[in-house]
């Protein structure tokens, strides 16, 4: 009697709780660690933190990111070092979000907000440039474009998920901040287990040896 | 009102048998067919043969002409036949004498037979009306004719066991397929770390020195 | 040198337990590369000598007084020796290096060039201690300096490996850089106000272990991870120095060196190596144009090119040359092209259209029979150590760049003997055992006076001690078996090949034994001559009288030979050509008669231009067809050896531009013959059909030499034109000497962006007592008058120049040094007006 | 009286009289409403489908288009007809399409021989309209079931030859698969039936449901069995999952609708969930009394009928949904065994049976000892014809597999 057994479940699955939403009219909260649309991000004084190493481009599996670096103007850097990056483009249409670019980036200049709701009718719209991608100057918040969906929180902790699987390649330094606030986002506290190593006396709080 | 109808359902019959004549390509043949078909059950309703009429559609169409379309559609003779090959030597003179034949037959009734109508024994003696002649159809069958039926029954048996003795392959002649064992993880030798030489409990040296990756840029 | 190994005795060491053979005198490091045990080095470098600078090589060495750490980058393999190249000790000492080289080096791996093939890194990753103990401030220096124009050094980087002094001291001859000051401060700098001007600096970048130096034309356009690379051959001169060519979306980003054995041992000039700038200028012609004028009227009288498609310049083309009878059409240059390309070109020309009025070379060379018909020799044969070498030619520093460091070794370092006859002092002349002035036209006399005849009037400043005392040293060279290469070229341009020829036949009669390397520069020019694209000859060293492999294969042969460019061009000048097609020849630029070019080009009727830039002389022509350059197409490339290597497509070409060969078979096909190439492999089966020589040239043969390349070798019966006579000189007169620097106006140089600043301009060089007989101060601005035209120009003192002379650079920027020469006439006499 | 007037008369009592507008004006509106409602409840149908297989995977389902998406149907009828009409280069035009109407009119047709009303309790399923009396059904020939079964014959054709035309490889395949099936299962659902004509002694539907007035439904009378077998044939016959082999998406794309697009598609899926209904329709005929139901009010009386039906095919709709959403989709070869080697001799068996009670009926033999000795013949004949199945099957592993192990497998059909 096991073939009846699956009519009972399908017959009981009707009175119970939908799992999904009524989508465009009827939002989830997004999970803390979601990935979105990227952002390039700013030190405090305004400079980029991209330093245009194609570190992102190299370890992205679509190869969607294009990079070129270029000597910083001394007169009016862009950003802290002798290279920065000239030209940033992310095209949306091969974008997999899977989130290794903001690990590789070894200045924390990329990172995903929670922004995943953004559809474009032009296919040149799915590059996004360096301009769309960064930071705001003054507000340090990213750059809503038209035909992208922000919600509150969408643009706040863009940065989580890097910092949880360590900003140094090691996860004892994770929670630590190594560079810099970000600007109009502040610094985000440590999570769970993440204490600073020196503090954390736990050792299971930390992962590494 | 019956002529109007018969004359419909001929010209129906009469287009589809012309069709299945002219049409080049077997599948629109075998839906002339078809349409033969329906215009003879229309004429046997006419006749008050209803069951008749329904079992032609059913058997018929349904069924046998089916056949003929999957025939045509999975050996591909969907296309048009050299006319100018002839696939049995004599078979065109021996069409040809044998049509002149039958059409010298149907003249031969047609004038031999103006004097009395044909079909008599139908007029005087009516089949009931349509809901009965499904009954009188069966008891004629399995009483008078059972012998015939079940005769016939016989035969269609005897091709389809014929059937499927000729369909049969050779015992054995089935080639053995390459059997693929798919071995589970606990099936082979060893441990996990002797088939692939890592020792779990040392740690990876990973050869990229906190000093580099720490360090102030 | 590695056939050489199999007579060696065999030196047995044990390395890691293994049992090693090993040459005589061979290094340690390099026995166990051979033998597959890697040695981490920095300071190593198997081109230069050792120096035991990094320490990073230290292993643990046996000789029989127990085991040490030795640095194996200086140890010479000795029979007996135990090596552990793994043990505790040698991990101690390799960790305990590389932290200390970090204590100083930045870690700035993201931003630095070098991140990602840098030796630093993958060896820190590999062979490092994986923690630093430093926590101290680092030491700091001004981020990136530039040490001249095209290379940047970032002192905090270096590690002091010795590497680029070294091989600008060793190798390149201009120590221009070096270390200074001294402890933890010691770096390597330039000397104050002084760059480091030396035309093969680039290769100090390539040969960095860090990032301290790197390259402008490369900095920051991509990281090591995103660049493809082919390897290919660099057709900017005849040297055929190979390549890597490295791109990044689709856009060639560098060439690098490599190391090939036989030509140019992973040495670029800066001209070879930065020249790729050119390729992806944004001038490049990228669509076919017609003359137009500026009503949309096409034809003839147009004052301006417009861009056509395709089917409408091949169409006007054909239309040309189906007018024109065979002896009124004229192909010039394609000296630049593939092997493949000058092929077709030439089945188009001498096959297809009839026309012997055909040549590679743009009156700056020899002629072709005299090339192909003296013996040959190899680069290898003429850097052979103790042998003796001739130079009877241009300047191969300023011409052949790879060349020169390879001639250059040989002297210096392994005992070759160099005997110079140039107008000049030349780049190698420091190092001479023999350095002699020949004034133009003189040459022929002063190789008599080497043989003992009496060195001919007017070459004063020459003795007839000096050149018995040469003469002696070539006799006991040919005495003795050693061998004796004479390195042929043209000395100067405002001189016709005659002399020179006459000189090189000479030699060539007192020492039968000598070969010759031919010191044409330009690009492909040898596979020219191969190929057929001289009047007179055929595919394969070959003549028109010997076609018997040809006949079939080609629908038409010519019958008489044709006139070379000079000819061309004063028949073009009287109208008598039809339609000149010019192969990437800029004419105004490359032909050393400025007044005849502009006369040719004005009696010409139809000019067909294939080329990739709008030159001077593709703005005067009716038909411009686009042609791709040598990182965007494959074939094959001929040097001055005869070597054949293999030119790798890497990018595409910009717009519609088109492969040469590919141009000539669409043309064809306009003509109504079938060239029958679909494929550059056809080309190449083709010749190995017609050609006697290129028989082996197959893609499989070049594909299992690629980086040496298939030697092609067979040469003509030695061509004896007429002696050249030379008239005497005028009392008031000098001798005008023209020849060429590295970096000038030419089309490539100007067109890269990196290379177009260095270009010198043109001083007047005179000898000083020259310069004092006629009354003139050095930086005097003088008129110097010619039978063609009076130029403007600053004269200096030049004690390098031959007395009686007046050296000019030809091709620069400021002056036009060919309005001034006469290149019908075996020399041009200036006279010096004060203004 | 000629013998078309004849046959008329014996379909309905409304055409007993002479013919006067009146009465064409109720066969008119008959066939109105038999359309309408059809078309209607095909677009609830479709709704109610996707609305309940979400449902029972708990997700919500159409919901934009209407109140509870509930006029999903149209919009997505509205887009259909609005897309490019696309015929492929190689198809056979005329049958590429003539096909879609060889598929619908057959579902169509069939509704006309149901009868959706009528008390047959009191009356004899005639109600009074207009002061004309006549069956709440558009038709009712002699041989109704027969019809039946003769449309869904021709409805093969409309998959068979829509694969065909359509001049690609997947749609052909689809329409064998599909008419193969059809042919398969048209066996044992007419064997099923036929215990029915057996029951009820009548072909005519009218007649059938008036044979199971006194809530002898025949789904009891003719052993439950026959109603299982007609069920699961009528699924088949249908394509509906499991047995939707047709359209087996991974490896058919559509099957043999591939190639249609536009309008054309559209008739293929309203002759698909048409089909649905008609056969539910059907099994509520033969099987579970039709109409019958008590009248629970006076006025109106003709409406509780109505009620009933609907109520009826309802449940079966809500079946066939069920099954989509619950069975994962046969094999090929395992649809097949069922179909022969399961249903055909379990049907015919069936049949057997019924006869020789009934036949025991007539001659006043014992009817239990003949159910017992037909049990015995028929657990005979099964046995036999499992032994000879498994005999063969063993053969044919053994010799293809001779290492094969012959214990049951888990998912084998079985």
């Amino acid at each position: 009697m096991g073939y009846f057994r699956g009519f009972a479940v399908t017959f009981r699955k009707m009175f119970e709780k939908r799992v999904t939403t009524s989508y465009p009219a009827d939002k989830r909260p997004k999970p803390a660690r979601l990935h979105g649309r990227h952002v390039l991000n700013r030190y405090e004084d305004g400079m980029e933190k991209c330093i245009g190493c194609e570190l992102c481009a190299g370890v992205c599996p679509a190869r969607c990111i294009y990079v070129r670096g270029a000597d910083n103007p001394l007169d009016e850097p862009v950003s802290p070092g002798e290279r920065y990056g000239f030209v940033y483009e992310i095209n949306y249409l091969r974008c997999i979000h899977c989130d290794l670019c903001v690990e590789a980036c070894p200045t924390e200049a990329i990172t995903e907000s929670k922004l995943f709701e953004f559809s474009f009718t032009n296919r040149s719209d799915a590059v996004y440039t360096k301009d769309e991608l960064v930071v705001d100057v003054s507000t340090g918040q990213p750059r809503h474009l038209p035909w992208e969906d922000w919600r509150p929180g969408d643009d706040e902790m863009t940065s989580g998920w890097m910092r949880a699987t360590s900003s140094s390649g090691d996860a004892s330094y994770s929670g630590r901040v190594s560079w810099s606030g970000e600007l109009g986002h502040g610094v985000r506290a440590p999570e769970v287990g993440q204490l600073d190593p020196g503090t954390d006396t736990d050792p299971e709080g930390s992962v590494g040896t | 009102m019956d002529a109007t109808v018969f004359l419909i359902s001929a010209a129906i019959v009469l287009v589809g048998a012309l069709g299945v004549l002219v049409a080049r390509n077997p599948v629109h043949a075998a839906l002339f067919l078809v349409q033969t078909l329906f215009g003879v059950a229309v004429l046997f309703v006419l006749q008050d043969a209803t069951f008749l009429a329904a079992v032609q559609v059913i058997v018929y169409a349904g069924a046998v002409v089916i056949l003929f379309l999957f025939v045509i559609m999975l050996l591909g003779v969907d296309r048009a036949e050299d006319l100018g090959v002839e696939p049995i030597v004599g078979q065109r003179p021996l069409a040809a004498v044998i049509g002149a034949s039958l059409l010298g037959l149907l003249l031969t009734l047609l004038l031999v037979a103006t004097d009395g109508p044909t079909g008599a024994l139908g007029q005087t003696a009516p089949l009931g009306d349509g809901a009965d002649n499904t009954r009188r159809l069966g008891e004629a069958l399995f009483t008078d004719y059972v012998f015939a039926v079940e005769l016939t029954a016989l035969l269609l048996t005897v091709a389809v066991v014929g059937a499927v003795v000729l369909a049969r392959t050779v015992k054995g002649a089935l080639q053995p397929l390459p059997v693929v064992v798919v071995a589970t993880a606990e099936e082979l030798p060893g441990t996990t770390e002797e088939r692939f030489g890592v020792d779990s409990d040392t740690e990876i040296d990973t050869a990229f020195p906190e000093s580099i990756e720490g360090g102030d840029a | 040198m590695s056939s050489d190994a199999v007579e060696m005795p065999v030196v047995e060491i044990q390395v890691d337990g293994e049992t090693v053979a090993a040459r005589p005198g061979e290094l340690l490091i390099e026995a166990c590369e051979r033998a597959g045990t890697y040695i981490p080095r920095f300071c190593h470098h198997s081109r230069m000598k050792p120096v035991g600078m990094c320490r990073m090589c230290l292993v643990e060495v046996d000789t029989g007084r127990g085991p040490t750490l030795q640095p194996s980058c200086m140890l010479e393999c000795a029979p007996g020796m135990t090596v552990d190249t793994g043990s505790e000790r040698t991990r101690k000492a390799q960790d305990g290096v590389l932290e200390f080289l970090l204590v100083n080096h930045p870690l700035d791996c993201p931003v630095c060039d070098k991140g990602g093939e840098c030796p630093l890194q993958d060896q820190t990753m590999a062979f490092g201690p994986g923690e630093s103990r430093f926590v101290e401030e680092k030491r700091h220096f001004e981020k990136p300096i530039p040490v001249n124009s095209n290379v940047q050094l970032d002192r905090e980087r270096c590690i002091l490996c010795d590497r680029c002094t070294r091989f600008a001291g060793e190798v390149a001859g201009d120590q221009l850089i070096h270390f200074m000051d001294r402890g933890g401060q010691t770096q390597v700098n330039t000397f104050p106000e002084q760059p480091f001007s030396s035309y093969f600096s680039g290769n100090t970048v390539q040969i960095c272990p860090v990032g301290a130096l790197t390259a402008s034309p490369y900095r920051f356009k991509a990281r090591p991870w995103d660049l493809d690379e082919v390897e290919s051959t660099s057709t900017l001169d005849s040297v055929g120095s190979r390549i890597a060519v490295q791109s990044s979306h689709d856009r060639v980003l560098r060439f690098q060196g490599v190391d090939a054995d036989a030509v140019n041992w992973g040495w670029l000039s800066d001209k070879e190596r930065f020249v790729f700038e050119a390729y992806d200028h944004p001038d490049r012609l990228t669509s076919p144009m017609l003359r137009d004028d500026s009503l949309g009227n096409r034809g003839p009288d147009g004052d301006l090119l417009v861009a056509v498609p395709w089917n409408e310049a091949l169409d006007v083309a054909a239309a040309a040359l189906l007018a024109a009878p065979a002896g009124r059409i004229a192909v010039l240059g394609g000296a630049r092209m593939t092997n493949e390309s000058q092929y077709a070109w030439a089945k188009l020309a001498k096959g297809v259209l009839g026309t012997d009025h055909v040549d590679a070379q743009l009156a700056d060379g020899l002629p072709a029979e005299v090339v192909l018909g003296l013996p040959r020799a190899t680069i290898n044969r003429a850097c052979t150590p103790g042998g003796t070498i001739v130079l009877l030619g241009p300047d191969p520093k300023e011409e052949l760049g790879a060349l020169f460091l390879r001639l250059r070794h040989a002297i210096v370092h392994e005992g070759a003997t160099l005997i110079e006859l140039t107008p000049r002092r030349t780049g190698l002349s420091p190092y001479a055992t023999h350095s002699l002035r020949v004034a133009p036209g003189d040459a022929a006399g002063v190789v008599a006076g080497l043989f003992g005849a009496r060195p001919p009037a007017g070459s004063a400043g020459l003795s007839a001690d000096q050149l018995a005392d040469a003469g002696a040293m070539l006799a006991a060279a040919a005495a003795d078996g050693s061998p004796i290469t004479v390195l042929l070229g043209r000395p100067s341009l405002a001189e016709a090949a005659g002399p020179v020829v006459d000189a090189a036949l000479a030699l060539h009669d007192h020492l039968p034994e000598a070969t010759f390397l031919s010191l044409l520069r330009r690009g492909n020019v040898h596979g020219a001559l191969d190929m057929g694209l001289a009047p007179g000859l055929l595919p394969g060293r070959t003549t028109l009288d010997d076609a018997s492999r040809i006949s079939g294969v080609w629908p038409t042969l010519p019958t008489e030979t044709g006139r070379d460019t000079l000819g061309t061009l004063v028949a073009a000048a009287a109208g008598e050509v039809d339609v000149l097609v010019l192969l990437g020849a800029d004419l105004l630029a490359d032909v050393p008669d400025r007044h005849l070019v502009e006369q040719a080009l004005a009696g010409v009727g139809t000019v067909v231009a294939v080329d990739l830039f709008g030159t001077d002389t593709v703005a005067r022509a009716d038909v411009v067809l686009p042609a791709v350059a040598s990182t965007e197409l494959d074939g094959t490339f001929t040097n001055l050896e005869g070597r054949v290597s293999v030119v790798a497509r890497k990018v595409t070409s910009p717009g519609t531009s088109r492969p040469d060969w590919a141009i000539a078979v669409e043309l064809a096909e306009r003509l109504g013959t079938d060239l029958g190439f679909t494929l550059v492999d056809d080309v190449l089966a083709e010749l190995g059909e017609v050609s006697p020589i290129h028989v082996g040239v197959t893609p499989e043969a070049l594909a299992e030499a690629t980086r040496e390349g298939v030697l092609v070798e067979g040469s003509l019966v030695t061509h004896r034109p007429a002696p050249t006579s030379v008239p005497g000189r005028d009392g008031y007169g000098l001798r005008l000497v023209v020849d060429r620097s590295m970096f000038d106006a030419g089309v490539l140089v100007s067109h890269s962006p990196s290379l177009a600043s260095l270009a010198p301009g043109t001083r007047a060089g005179l000898e000083p007592t020259d310069l004092a007989r006629h009354g003139i101060v050095d930086g005097e601005v003088v008129d110097l008058i010619s039978a063609r035209d009076t130029i403007q120009v600053v004269v200096v003192a030049d004690a390098g120049v031959a007395r009686g002379t007046v050296h000019l650079r030809a091709n620069q920027p400021d002056v036009v040094a060919t309005a001034l020469v006469d290149a019908t006439a075996p020399v041009t006499e200036v006279r010096v007006g004060r203004r | 009286m000629t013998a078309v007037d004849t046959l008329v008369l014996a379909v309905d009592p409304l055409l007993s009289g002479d013919l006067d507008p009146g009465i064409v004006g109720i066969v008119l509106l008959k066939v109105m409403v038999a359309f309408t409602l059809l078309l209607v409840s095909v677009m609830l149908m479709i709704w109610f489908e996707r609305k309940l297989v979400a449902d029972m995977h708990n997700r919500i389902g159409p919901a934009v288009a209407g109140p509870f998406g509930i006029l999903q149907t149209l919009a997505d009828g509205i887009k259909l007809f609005f897309k490019e009409d696309l015929i492929p280069d190689r198809s056979d035009r005329v049958v590429f399409k003539l096909a879609p109407y060889l598929s619908l009119v057959p579902a169509f047709l069939v509704f006309a021989i149901v009868p959706i009303g009528g008390d047959f309790s009191s009356g004899d399923g005639v109600v009074t309209w207009f002061g004309e009396r006549t069956y709440l059904q558009v038709a009712d020939p002699p041989v109704g079931v027969l019809f039946f079964l003769a449309l869904s014959s021709i409805a093969v054709y409309g998959v068979m030859l829509a694969g065909w035309s359509s001049g690609s490889k997947y749609p052909l395949l689809g329409s064998v698969r599909a008419s193969a099936q059809m042919i398969s299962y048209e066996a044992a659902l007419g064997l099923a039936i036929a215990t029915v004509f057996l029951t009820s002694g009548s072909l005519s539907t009218h007649d059938i449901v008036a044979s199971q007035v006194t809530g002898n439904w025949n789904v009891l009378t003719t052993g439950v069995v026959p109603f299982l077998v007609f069920l699961v044939a009528g699924t088949a016959e249908l394509n509906r999952p499991p047995f939707d082999l047709v359209e087996a998406e991974q490896e058919l794309v559509g099957g043999f609708h591939t190639e249609y697009s536009s309008l054309r598609f559209a008739l293929f899926f309203l002759a698909e969930f048409m089909n649905v209904i008609t056969m539910s329709a059907i099994a509520v005929t033969l099987f579970l009394g039709g109409p019958a139901g008590p009248i629970l009010t006076d006025t109106l009386g003709w409406v509780w009928p109505v009620v009933w039906f609907g109520l009826k095919v309802f449940a079966f709709l809500f079946c066939f949904v069920w099954l989509r959403a619950t069975l994962p989709r046969l094999r090929y070869d395992q649809l097949m065994d069922l179909g022969w080697k399961v249903l055909i001799p379990v049907a015919l068996g069936w049949f057997l049976l019924i006869g020789a009670m009934g036949v025991a009926d007539d001659r006043g033999w014992p009817v239990v000892l003949v159910v017992l000795v037909g049990m015995a013949v028929m657990a005979g004949g099964a046995a036999l014809l499992i032994g000879a199945v498994s005999k063969a099957r063993a053969e044919r592993l053994a010799d293809a597999f001779p290492e094969y192990d012959d214990s049951p497998t888990p998912g084998g059909l079985l």
